[in-house]
């Protein structure tokens, strides 16, 4: 059945409430209404209040709660309103949430999903915009996956659930609707008519840690995730270079073996995502590649990404690595 | 030994009425205009701790001001009052149109809730830095910042004093007292009690005011501020825009349905009161009591504005999908400007005639503003700010990594 | 118009005496014990208001229990307290002597709060689930906890059930409900709350506790905890204990010197009462309410313990250069195994004889276990946690680049 | 003179709040107690408790409240008593402070100091021990300092507190009172026997974004920073390696010109740091070293860091990446 993202993370809730009536769902919005975006749509209505319900707002108060919750036996899935706004739970994430299991020798722990929409493209200027993603993957004990199509999405998500361990679910939400691809002047192809808007209504699970070849190329393999691996696969189709695509999917745990077999093949490596540079993801990905590749590069690894900026408003598309900044890093590291 | 105990259970709290019910404000109670004392301005929180329990109110049915916190002002400056509420009204109109036009990305107006910030600025001198929220546009209007340059923001266009850097209404008028405005919730609650208490350092005269949501107080800023500004005494008014809704959850869902927003302010000894907050003369004698509590170095008020969001969240929802239809005009605090009108109307200065004459004034205003900042661009045609301008002032100066991104952009 | 205001200035709180001073508490309002009127479990916090703001004590200067608030406890069950009391004050002295014999790396002691944890652990279930701070030894002594597995937590050594990873007292113990302690201030007691909110989704029956230090009732957390448990009526008892001392700031640094730190529930209609946290009957009857009101679906209480931190901070400060000289044995709430003592001795129940009898038979069992504690290891000497266990239960299955790390890492 | 490096840094603050009464210090247990290290101590009472005062508990309300201090027009210097404690600030750090300036188009802005003792070696466990130093680089808008030594510190600081900008200044709390070089069995020099505690009385800066040569070698470069820069020149004459070691000193703005031309002379590079590895400093390193350096490279850039886990209590120097770890990955780097 053809869904959009949003349709398919609505599902994805649906069967796992239904199958297992530990799992609650809870954040800002989420209950009568069903989410800003609408992605727990119906379920209040479907489950009752006592398993999704509204939050005050208090990203802390969300985190925070659902820690206890998962301590006590339940299995909370949370949602903050944009990734923005998951700063002020970011105590509750680093120094409980990931370090719980670990601290009390096994004997509490935090299953745990936080999902909130990230990255850029909706003109959200810099407070629904960013890609906080490395600032989860620097620490020890979270998960951090990101979706790219409505298929994954809910695969994804399934898996966050059943893992016992707090997994945070960042939501390309420039992607809900359609696979946007940087040409922001152009309709986007809606999910209904996109073969990965299919999406099995059976329940579901892709595994954490697997990343997907999205592009099978000879030339140079582009990693990257979210939004960008749609505009990664425009950028290679509009240079015309043979590029092999990778979607990571899981940016923690890594699926290093696909990255390491593309790019032996390849010799060559260009990362690409929408986060500031500067000890973003991309960073962690060149430090492994580089030196797990050493000798099989022709080119240095290069990285594609936001600027080192707060993420503007009225310039968005000067800021988002759009596929005109892709196709020139491609062609310049085919030149070396 | 233990008596048996029942299973328990979650209680999620819920307004009174969603789509479909009918409104009833029945179990709001709402004390008479001129019926609350008004405390001397060293009263004690626990001496005045019956005001976070009721509500100032000036104005009553019939229009007339009175009570004790009547009587501050004089006919021109209501008069102004009046005008400036209804210049916020046209303003917020024909934003959301330009929004709808596709001019701007997003808007978010202050319908309804005109006079808690256009009465509050009234009280307030110059030099005095205010710490506001989305909503507190009358800030501006009232302290007589330029139209046009709010709209410049609006539009993100070449004349943006900020540089198409944020969403439209993000203001920042450092000269007009008005802070910066952030999109993440709360977090200027405690920077104005930071602000209050360097101006106290400096051994100053200028006062912060804090302005935050009703759901927004369940934010941790909002505790740290009223921690910091009870220890430092800081001179601060904190207000509390309580006009009972946050997106689509209403005002229970942070209050706890219990007490009231005011009240928070007594687990902190800070003198709390609410007020009418579509009651221009209420809400400026308050704003004038709490502001003057603050410069003679007596610390902070907390001040609850009882208010009505009359309009969406913002141009991203449809609170009929969420709000019961007719809530709105069930509000029994009514509108502030049809208050103030009657007020003026009842005291001869006034008229049905004038009013329309001044709306039609207004809205000229507005456009004239409207016309004059598109002719700076808007965020979707004419001229607009330069890409060179995502990497200034990151830093004060360009650090070298800036710069060879800059090159690498092209700018 | 306006009068003319002169300079501010800061206020910063300090404390009536310091290092020189002598100590003083005259200002310090202690209502008589018995004085306490007793609330019905489901009095609103309107209605018990008062009660923030006087001491619930029961114990008198004679050692007799007086008042609607004595009476519950059975002289087994208050010979138990006292022994609770005894091996936790023995435990603190043998451990922070091992921890200046250099056997771990540091220590802190419950030292004049043993009444607080030891009584309210006596007034919950099995099953009920605290969440404690480092103050809080008392409620695994009194609930039966090996004091040879505190220890070998304490020593880091090869029976540490968490594997040597966090600092001395940083215990976990599920089956005892006691959640794992954390070194950052403040977060426990929001959890607490979702716990809870866990208990009621489930339909258990089953409450949880908070702890807080005053100092600590400045985080974020402690506000999210507040808004949540009014908010969804959280079957939960929010305790601060108020010892007077956060490291080298007083109670009124947090507190703002006005209200109480159990006035803060007010705002959040959370019924709230302070009790004499060095009498042991009085924290039971008072943690035997809250706790009713919890697991009868009343929704939190909140109580602020009122006591004094005889001791340390920790091992790592030295209070006299921030505290006066003698504070501690002027502090007129006196000492809880003294009071509880003489409580017994009056009723006939204890003698002098009997309490230096149970002294020496405490230390022996302290001495016992730690002898046992010790074959297993301390930080510096004998067996010790396995350096594998660094890269264990990082996350429930080891992830590949965990298995290179530690590969790496030799182990 | 010889200072310890909280002589040096007290004096800092001493000189600097000599010279601009704009300047004010807080912080928990900063005012009368003069701070847990004492970095603070004589402040309160030289300059008055409106200069120089204790704080609530509430890390969040300390750099908040300093927040609108420096838009005020004030210039705090705010201290979070260990940097594991940093995280209830973090919103108001990376969506407040490191913004300000650019959101409202240079209209307000924060100049504004965050100090913290950071990194391990004190047996602090999982909360006295983190080294968070890459949560704050991936940050637009701010600045990220770690000295190694007493003469620099005080340099650094007041070079930071000058700055018209906000900035983090990470204290390597292990070489508070002398140059830790990873051999905790073996006593410590203390800083007044060693030429980097002598320490000029009067008023200098050292400039941010200059890295230090502070061993030159041929064979590999080191780079690294705080702490390890004492275990890095250990572990290299222990191992008996020409390294060239650079103290980076400010992490942003990062000297690339004195890692590039180092990294080039060389032909390799080790990056040490505390830190967890993933998404660590020493990924951006790594990154801009072999895409700065690549046809230079004789060997993989190789990293050094803390592993990604918790921060533990008893087993701290086998977590530690003390002088052996270092030198056998210095040997390594060798070989190739
Ligand atoms: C930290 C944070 N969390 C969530 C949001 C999303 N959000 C924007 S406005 C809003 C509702 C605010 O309600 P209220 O405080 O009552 O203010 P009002 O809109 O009624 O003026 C929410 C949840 C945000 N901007 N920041
Ligand atoms: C978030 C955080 N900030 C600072 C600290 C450092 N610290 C540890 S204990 C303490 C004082 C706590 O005082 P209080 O809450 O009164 O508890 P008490 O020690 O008196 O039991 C401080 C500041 C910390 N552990 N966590
Ligand atoms: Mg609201
Ligand atoms: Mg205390």
């Amino acid at each position: 059945m053809r869904m959009t993202m949003i349709e398919a993370i609505r599902n994805a809730h649906d069967l796992a409430m239904g199958a297992d009536d530990k799992i609650v769902v809870f954040g800002e919005d989420v209950g009568f209404f069903g989410g800003v975006f609408r992605c727990t749509a119906g379920l209040q209505e479907k489950y009752g209040k006592n398993r999704c319900f509204d939050a005050p707002i208090s990203e802390l108060g969300i985190v925070g709660a659902a820690i206890g919750m998962a301590s006590y036996g339940l299995k909370p899935v949370v949602e903050i309103q944009f990734a923005d706004y998951v700063y002020p739970a970011y105590d509750q994430i680093v120094s409980e949430a990931a370090r719980l299991r670990h601290r009390s020798g096994g004997d509490f722990t935090c299953p745990l999903v936080i999902r909130m929409p990230a990255g850029g493209g909706i003109f959200g200027g810099q407070t629904h915009s960013q890609s906080p993603e490395a600032l989860f993957t620097h620490v020890a004990g979270l998960k951090t996956v990101i979706p790219s199509n409505p298929r994954d999405a809910k695969g994804l998500l399934l898996a966050a659930i059943e893992d016992p361990d707090p997994v945070i679910f960042l939501e390309p939400k420039r992607l809900y609707n359609g696979p946007f691809d940087g040409h922001h002047d152009q309709p986007i192809v809606p999910w209904k008519k996109h073969e990965l808007g299919e999406v099995n209504e059976e329940y579901y699970t892709t595994p954490l840690g697997k990343a997907e070849i999205v592009r099978v190329g000879m030339d140079v393999t582009i990693l990257t995730y979210g939004t960008m691996v749609h505009v990664a696969q425009t950028a290679a189709s509009e240079a015309g270079i043979d590029a092999e695509i990778i979607d990571l999917r899981t940016l923690v745990p890594l699926d290093t073996d696909t990255i390491e077999a593309s790019v032996k093949k390849t010799g060559r490596c260009v990362i690409v995502h929408e986060a500031t540079k500067t000890c973003g993801f991309g960073a962690e990905l060149s430090a492994l590649v580089q030196s797990s590749c050493f000798f099989h590069l022709e080119a240095p690894v290069t990285r594609v990404t936001g600027w080192d900026t707060p993420y503007p408003h009225a310039q968005e598309w000067d800021y988002f690595p759009g596929p005109a900044r892709v196709a020139q890093n491609l062609k310049k590291v085919m030149e070396v | 030994m233990h008596k048996a105990f029942h299973p328990l259970s979650l209680h999620v709290p819920e307004p009174g009425c969603r789509p479909g019910d009918e409104p009833d404000f029945s179990e709001f109670v709402i004390p008479r205009a001129g019926e609350a004392r008004k405390p001397a301005h060293d009263a004690t929180a626990q001496s005045m701790r019956d005001m976070a329990f009721s509500i100032v109110r000036v104005l009553n049915k019939e229009g007339e001001a009175v009570g004790p916190w009547a009587g501050d002002l004089a006919i021109d400056q209501l008069k102004a009052g009046l005008r400036h509420m209804m210049v916020l009204r046209a303003f917020d109109a024909r934003m959301l149109m330009a929004q709808r036009q596709g001019k701007t990305s997003f808007y978010m107006q202050s319908l309804g809730e005109e006079a808690v910030s256009c009465a509050f600025r009234m009280a307030l001198k110059d030099g005095d830095m205010n710490f506001p929220t989305y909503r507190q546009g009358g800030l501006l209007i009232a302290g007589g910042y330029p139209m046009e340059m709010m709209m410049n923001q609006i539009y993100s266009n070449a004349a943006d004093p900020i540089k198409g850097r944020q969403m439209p209404i993000m203001y920042s008028a450092k000269d007009h007292g008005f802070f910066s405005i952030s999109g993440n919730l709360g977090t200027q609650y405690i920077q104005a009690v930071g602000w209050a208490m360097a101006s106290a350092i400096a051994g100053d005269t200028k006062i912060a005011t804090a302005w935050i949501g009703d759901g927004s107080t369940s934010t941790s800023d909002f505790h740290a501020a009223l921690v910091f500004a009870s220890t430092y005494h800081a001179p601060v008014v904190l207000n509390v825009v309580n006009n009972q809704w946050a997106i689509s959850t209403f005002q229970g869902m942070a209050r706890g349905e219990a007490a009231t927003f005011a009240a928070r302010g007594h687990g902190f000894g800070i003198p709390s009161l609410r007020v009418d907050g579509n009651d221009y003369l209420a809400v400026h004698a308050v704003a004038k009591w709490a502001a003057d509590r603050a410069r003679s170095g007596l610390g902070p008020t907390l001040i609850e504005h009882v208010t009505y969001r009359a309009g969406g969240h913002s141009t991203s929802d449809d609170p009929s999908s969420y709000r019961a239809k007719g809530e709105s005009s069930a509000w029994p605090l009514g509108d502030p400007i049809e208050r103030l009108k009657t007020h003026l109307i009842t005291l001869g200065e006034w008229s049905t005639e004038r009013h329309t004459q001044a709306e039609t004034e207004v809205m000229d205003e507005v456009r004239a503003a409207q016309k004059a900042a598109e002719a700076n661009g808007t965020l979707t045609s004419g001229k607009s700010p330069s890409s060179r301008d995502i990497f200034e002032e990151v830093y004060a100066e360009m650090p070298p990594h800036l710069i060879k991104q800059r090159q690498e952009a092209g700018y």
